[in-house]
């Protein structure tokens, strides 16, 4: 019964996607067409790798914040590592970014801090090394070497390469926090981060996972789009997190933990990218855009958290035993 | 179970050597050094050139450590709230006066804060819930700029702006007073009390018959009268106002909070630390500046202190409890 | 969340929609890609391209990315998957390099385009029809020229003296300071380049105020990368005891910010640098292409013409830059000054 | 299969085990009997890995074991279920009976984990439950099904249940014991923490009891009776602690009548005087805590009325009953009693801010008057006013959690457990003040489940079992054995 109830939820927001979608594809023929489609899919890479990687740090119970400047950093590293070709290349900023997190995570365990506050500092150091790394220039792969890059831009009708990418990532993270033990106990922790030690969850495990994924997501997301776009900037990717974690929380990933599914976080995704192509495709100043996300995103969770106390509070009054009226004996 | 929290008498002697005398060593210390390797940088300009650069920052880390006390972390939206009230301030000023437009920029961020304050208390996520204004506010910025610089032609606002009395710029009387007032307000005021007990354990202050609500509320209105005041300085020192000011400069107010070392659980610590946190940082902006550090390096070393200073402040609290 | 939610949500956006204009076409619409009209210079450029497109017939569409060159990226994929008929394309990257992949799309979809701000990369000149915009070397060398200028007529010594450039990682930053390096070499000494962490005012206060009094007494010149940055300077310069242009010549060379700072000889001059004609000419390229159907080899500066803008029948160069003609640092002077037609207070104070 | 030897563990100043001993066979099931406080919780946790002991050894099957986190206790073959639930609400329930589980595999389906569930589902009577099913939807009782179910899954040598029942029904509780009976069966050592005197002699073949923190040799349940029982868990302690009762008492302040809410399954009426002190006695679970909080406006009242001074009282806040002059202290002081990163006198002032400050200012001068006139009379030392509360001794930190109240003048005092992890000699001052209030005309209900402060402090005693209120009596005709044999066990009681 919960299950179709969890459905039913999903099916809520798909319905918001749907909507988004319908209100802008009367407007725009490129909603529809399969180059348009494609172009929607693309554009949901980046946000949608990094999203992927937030979801599961906030089902964590935790957050990382710094993923927008570890995307620049992972970006500047590609370049970088370019001469040694495309995909060691990504693998091996993918690998050096997992253990990036990893030790975050750690150390977050370690430290006993709130996840927030410490990837607030690393938020900031990740951007500062980015900055040296790069001599604080934009790193170019050689134009003549670019060609290389093309296997990235290669299409398979409304799929390419990219959104390739993001489907096959959120089909094995989707996999991993739903077949895995490993995957299992991130929503455990964060649902109950006492309970779950008592019966027995090794904390750390869950922890160092969902950070070292999120960063690994955050280094593929920016090894990829710079190798694509063939130059890195150090100070790119800083409005990243805005829109990754507004993917998250329009797709239904709990603010508290323990909460909510991959699919969710793709719904979630396309819904803000229906919404953020499409004002921007109508010629609408940045305005618009910046209010109607800000907007949507304060209304959904403000109604979700209201939404959510009622619940709690219609089942606090199901659970409640009905009154036996006997005197005792 | 039963719980017993008693602590050592050497701990709780311990426990009395208070944050911010860690964040005033930390200043000396810096002092000295820089002093020692840069000459031009011990110098009493120099000090009141750091005091300066510490100000617009030190006025909004003000205002962020009453969120930070209250238990409320930290707020993402200041900046883009800071554009959003130099904007209404400039327009105000230009249509109505000075004394209208300041009027006018204090209640819009009044506003500001109750409706951060009251989403915050249903949603109970502070950051996200400020990341999600802070897109709002700067939309808001654009819209009512019009994409163009707002000019303001005011004798009084370029008093305020780029007054000097007694040779200490404006904006850091300012600064100083504001701190001071803070702190008096969090010892003395029965709101700064409400927001302080509130943050130490929200549980215990509705157990007390207290209003942890109202605490939020009151702490995020604290923060856009910071804001705003910033705002205002800025606005009336080049006399105009435009939609992207102040980007990027919200890790700059929380980096100041967590330099200052308040403690993040709520309840501790007090404005003068978040005060002397912009100081600390000024400071080290300034060696570096001065010493031609590249802004890459300036920003890892800062964050790289953040990191010092709340894993720092965070290990000796647990240690203490 | 729940079905109940969804409507109140739909029905804003239905809103929002609405107030949406409808399109007309006539000649063509124009689609100009552009970071954010929240940086007012950008407000301008798009102003000034709305008003020439109206003048040429066309429509403009302006989709802004607000700083993000992974969205624009995508904008154009999207644009070009529209399917629709445009006259031509100007393309404002905010990540010149980073943004050659779609400039190579767009100039697949055999529509002309105009690149315009950001000196396009060597190398990719097949992927666009001409540049036509502000030249960052050209600015920094006016300016450079501006300052050599006033130091001969003011008498001041000028040796030392520092940059404070755009944000480390921005290529205008680098291209201005490099400009403005080659012109002065061998002339003056640049003792440090500092960045500052943004364009405007405040962030140029907040480093001047630290330069300035560290070097006192050496400092004797100071190149900013635009007037606003000059004239935070030259109010920190005056904090500290020092009378810009007389103990210290401040320079910005593009005339973007509050002007009283040159009118009153605070800022050693100052160089039109005009949004507006910049948006407007990079149109008018589009325009003259469309209409002459070729494009000449090399470069050309348009005419700083007082009075009147460059005419449409002029050839279409590859690369067509947008003049910057030095306006002195008295109010007379700034008075005086106009170009293509427009005085320099309504190009520079928007 | 289990020796622990010497375990001793303190917090801070307190003594809470000392030199305790357990021993457990293979087979059989040892009931842990014990007043609360007793040390019972803290005795298990220890072998639970959930607190660490300060010195003893544990050894299972001859081989001394270290154990310092929940993994090693589960690896060395303890299973535990807690008193304090360790459902996580946001998974299945399949994947909560087997959370904490790598022996499970790496790789785990919903399906796969709801069949292999299933047979420990229906072993504990949920076999109408989908393991599918979120857990945040079960109630309080099949969620403690699902932990015992839990329990069955992993193959232990040892399983330790604390509290098992206090939650349950008596169909439930049917089943847990059809459990525990399985288990031992199987070969497993048993622990079985309990309040209930049916369960320890129908379960358990041995009885280990804990008294104040220190153990006695176990005892064969069948040479035992429940008055034996009694008698060993209460020990012959004549402590002179508590004041004499009072003399004098005023008008009915308090009534209830016919009032139910959650915790409660009959509805109960109650009439209290000025200057009375009313307990309310009864373990987990009985529903005494109920009665305070439905009176401090935590609980909604689901029907019948309430009376304060003779007017009709529907609090539906704390900041409404204090209004009314209401105080409530609850059970968990860590959580919601101080504020343990302030100062004693802010902790003090803070229901009374309005009485130490003057135009919205807090007036240092009225804040010192206050607090000085709370220290005294309660017996709260000077010189700690300096300290942080967190930094007082748990005696302490009760006198302020309490003493906190007496600023607003308040005419009923509502306490849960009052003296919970406070030593003894702070307990007969807390007792001694606490009684002075009363005689002044202050109302005091407490609920608690140490029979010796019921007994001693109370001068109307109200015994609770199982959701339901047993009788009020006087304190004067009660004894321990009366009391007990209604909290714990009231068919059999005369």
């Amino acid at each position: 019964m919960k299950v179709s109830s969890r459905s039913a939820d999903l099916l809520g927001r798909l319905g918001l996607m749907l909507i988004v979608y319908l209100v802008f594809a009367l407007h725009l023929p490129s909603y529809y067409s399969p180059a348009g489609v494609a172009a929607l899919l693309d554009s949901a890479v980046l946000s949608g790798l990094v999203a992927l990687g937030v979801a599961l740090t906030m089902i964590a119970g935790e957050m990382d914040l710094s993923v927008g400047s570890l995307a620049a950093l992972a970006g500047i590293l590609a370049v970088k590592l370019f001469p040694i070709g495309v995909f060691p290349s990504i693998i091996v900023v993918v690998l050096v970014c997992a253990a990036i997190g990893a030790l975050q995570g750690w150390l977050i365990h370690r430290i006993g801090i709130n996840s927030m506050i410490f990837t607030v500092g690393t938020l900031i150091a990740f951007r500062g090394i980015a900055l040296l790394v790069s001599g604080e220039k934009t790193q170019l792969v050689p134009l003549e070497d670019i060609a290389a890059t093309d296997i990235l831009i290669g299409k398979f009708g409304i799929f390419s390469v990219l959104s390739l990418a993001l489907f096959a990532a959120a089909a094995l993270i989707f996999a991993f926090t739903r077949w895995t033990l490993w995957g299992r106990e991130i929503f455990a922790i964060g649902g109950g981060r006492s309970e779950s030690r008592a019966a027995g969850v090794p904390i750390r495990r869950p922890i160092m996972i969902a950070f070292a994924l999120s960063a690994a997501l955050a280094g593929l997301a920016g090894a990829l789009l710079s190798l694509k776009a063939g130059s890195a900037s150090p100070l790119s990717y800083d409005s990243l997190l805005l829109e990754a974690v507004a993917a998250c929380l329009i797709g239904g990933i709990s603010l508290k933990g323990g909460k909510g599914s991959i699919v969710g976080v793709l719904i979630g995704l396309f819904c803000i990218r229906f919404l953020v192509t499409g004002i921007a495709a109508l010629g609408a100043p940045f305005w618009a855009q910046s209010l109607a996300t800000g907007l949507l995103l304060i209304i959904v969770i403000v109604a979700e958290a209201i939404f959510a106390a009622a619940a709690g509070r219609f089942r606090l009054a199901m659970r409640r035993p009905a009154p036996i009226i006997k005197v005792p004996a | 179970m039963s719980i017993m929290t008693d602590v050592s008498p050497s701990a709780a002697r311990r426990r009395s050597v208070p944050r911010f005398v860690w964040v005033i060593a930390a200043i000396v210390a810096l002092y000295l050094v820089a002093g020692v390797i840069t000459p031009s940088f011990a110098t009493f300009d120099n000090m009141l050139v750091i005091v300066r650069a510490a100000s617009i920052t030190g006025i909004v880390a003000i205002g962020m450590s009453y969120v930070t006390i209250s238990g409320n972390l930290f707020a993402l939206s200041a900046a883009a709230l800071g554009a959003f009230l130099a904007v209404i301030f400039a327009l105000a000023v230009g249509h109505l006066g000075f004394a209208a437009g300041l009027a006018a920029t204090l209640l819009v961020a009044i506003l500001a804060g109750m409706a951060q304050g009251l989403s915050i208390s249903v949603v109970g996520n502070p950051i996200i819930t400020t990341l999600a204004f802070s897109t709002v506010f700067r939309g808001l910025a654009a819209l009512f700029s019009g994409n163009s610089i707002v000019r303001i032609d005011s004798d009084i606002a370029l008093a305020l702006g780029t007054g000097r009395p007694l040779g200490v710029p404006t904006q850091s009387w300012a600064f100083i007073a504001l701190a001071l007032v803070s702190w008096a307000l969090i010892r003395r005021a029965r709101l700064g009390r409400l927001l302080v007990l509130s943050g130490a354990n929200p549980q215990t202050a509705i157990a007390s018959g207290l209003n942890v609500r109202l605490a939020t509320v009151v702490a995020f209105v604290a923060l856009s009268v910071g804001v705003a005041i910033m705002a205002v300085f800025t606005v009336s020192q080049f006399s105009q106002a435009k939609a992207d000011l102040f980007a990027g400069y919200d890790f700059d107010y929380i980096a100041a909070v967590l330099v200052g070392g308040i403690a993040l659980r709520g309840g501790q610590g007090s404005p003068l630390q978040a005060a002397l946190g912009a100081i600390l940082i000024a400071l080290l902006q300034n060696f570096m500046l001065l010493n031609g550090f590249t802004a890459g390096l300036r920003m890892t070393v800062v964050g790289g202190l953040v990191l010092l200073a709340t894993g720092a402040f965070h290990l000796l609290q647990r240690r203490l409890r | 969340m729940n079905y109940k939610m969804s409507l109140p949500i739909a029905a804003v956006l239905l809103a929002g929609l609405c107030a949406s204009p409808a399109l007309a076409e006539d000649k063509g619409v124009i689609v100009a890609f552009v970071p954010s009209s929240t940086n007012p210079y950008i407000g301008q450029w798009a102003k000034g391209a709305q008003a020439k497109a109206g003048e040429l017939g066309y429509t403009l569409k302006v989709i802004e990315n607000n700083f993000n060159q992974a969205e624009q990226d995508s904008q154009v994929q999207q644009q070009l998957a529209s399917g629709e008929k445009v006259a031509g394309y100007v393309w404002w990257p905010f990540e010149n390099a980073a943004g050659v992949g779609s400039l190579r799309a767009l100039s697949q979809s055999g529509a002309p385009v105009i690149v315009s701000n950001q000196y396009p990369i060597k190398g990719t000149e097949a992927y666009w029809t001409a540049y036509a915009g502000a030249n960052d070397f050209l600015s920094g060398k006016t300016a450079a020229e501006i300052l050599l200028d006033a130091c001969a007529k003011s008498g001041v010594k000028c040796d030392k003296g520092a940059i404070i450039r755009f944000p480390a990682g921005v290529s205008a930053g680098d291209d201005r300071a490099t400009g403005f390096q080659d012109a002065v070499k061998g002339k003056l000494d640049v003792l440090t380049v500092v960045p500052t962490a943004g364009f405007l005012e405040d962030e140029g206060y907040k480093v001047a105020a630290q330069i300035i009094p560290a070097n006192k007494g050496q400092l004797t010149w100071l190149y900013t990368e635009n007037d606003s940055l000059a004239g935070a300077a030259a109010q920190a310069a005056r904090e500290n005891g020092l009378v810009p242009g007389k103990d210290i010549l401040i320079v910005g060379g593009t005339c973007h910010g509050d002007s009283k700072h040159v009118k009153n000889g605070e800022i050693a001059g100052t160089a039109i640098q005009s949004g507006y004609w910049e948006g407007w000419m990079a149109v008018q390229a589009l325009g003259k292409f469309n209409t002459q159907g070729k494009v000449q080899d090399g470069e050309t500066y348009l005419a700083d013409n007082p009075d009147a803008p460059p005419a449409d029948s002029d050839p279409v160069f590859k690369y067509n830059f947008l003049p910057n003609p030095a306006v002195g640092n008295s109010q007379a002077a700034y008075d005086a000054a106009k170009m293509w037609g427009k005085s320099a207070d309504e190009l520079c104070n928007f | 299969m289990l020796r622990m030897t010497n375990i001793s563990k303190r917090y801070g100043a307190t003594e809470v085990l000392r030199e305790v001993a357990l021993e457990v066979r293979s087979g059989e099931v040892m009931a842990l009997m014990g007043e609360n406080g007793a040390g019972k919780s803290t005795l298990v946790k220890i072998l639970a890995g959930i607190e660490p002991a300060d010195a003893g050894t544990i050894e299972i099957a001859g081989e001394p074991v270290t154990i310092r986190s929940p993994r090693h206790s589960q690896a060395a073959g303890v299973a535990y279920v807690a008193q304090e639930l360790s459902i996580v609400e946001s998974l299945s329930v399949a994947e909560n009976v087997f959370l904490g589980d790598t022996d499970a595999g790496l790789f785990r389906s919903p399906r796969s984990l709801s069949t292999k569930a299933r047979p420990f589902l229906l072993k504990v009577g949920l076999e109408q439950v989908d393991p599918l099913e979120l857990a945040e939807n079960l109630s309080v009782a099949e969620r403690q099904l699902v932990e015992i179910a839990r329990l069955l899954s992993r193959k232990a040598r040892i399983a330790i249940l604390d509290e098992p029942t206090a939650a349950l029904s008596d169909a439930e509780i049917l089943r847990v014991k059809g459990a525990v009976r399985t288990l031992a069966d199987n070969g497993c050592a048993v622990i079985y923490v309990t309040h209930r005197m049916a369960e320890v002699f129908e379960l358990s073949t041995r009885v280990t009891v804990l008294r104040n923190g220190r153990s006695f040799p176990s005892i064969e349940t069948a040479s035992l009776t429940v008055d034996t029982l009694i008698e060993h868990m209460l020990g012959r302690k004549l402590e002179q602690m508590f004041p004499a009762r009072a003399t004098r008492m005023g008008e009915s302040v308090v009534e209830l009548d016919q009032c139910i809410g959650h915790g409660l399954l009959a509805p109960i009426s109650l009439s209290v005087r000025r200057g009375e002190i009313l307990a309310l006695a009864g373990q987990v679970g009985s529903g005494a805590n109920a009665v305070l909080r439905m009176l401090a406006g935590v609980l909604p009242v689901a029907s019948g009325t309430m009376k304060l001074r003779g007017a009709a009282f529907a609090p539906h806040s704390i900041a409404d009953s204090i209004a009314a002059k209401v105080a409530y202290c609850s059970d968990d002081r860590k959580r919601d009693g101080i504020f343990a990163v302030r100062s004693v006198p802010e902790n003090l002032s803070a229901p009374a801010l309005d009485r130490v400050s003057r135009l919205q200012m807090i007036s240092p001068v009225m804040e010192s008057r206050h607090t000085r006139g709370i220290a005294e009379l309660f017996g709260i030392d000077l010189a700690y006013l300096t300290r942080l509360a967190g930094n007082l001794s748990g005696g302490n930190q009760q006198k302020v959690a309490l003493g906190k109240w007496l600023g607003i003048e308040p005419d009923v005092l509502l306490v849960e457990e009052p003296t919970r992890g406070v030593d003894v000699g702070a307990r007969a001052e807390i007792y001694r003040h606490l009684r002075s209030l009363a005689e002044r005309g202050l109302t005091v209900i407490f609920a608690s489940s140490d029979t010796q402060e019921v007994l001693g402090l109370a001068d109307q005693i109200a015994t609770f079992y199982h959701g339901r209120m047993v009788r009020v009596v006087s304190a004067e005709s009660s004894t321990p054995e009366s009391i007990v044999r209604d909290v714990i066990h009231p068919t059999l009681a005369a």
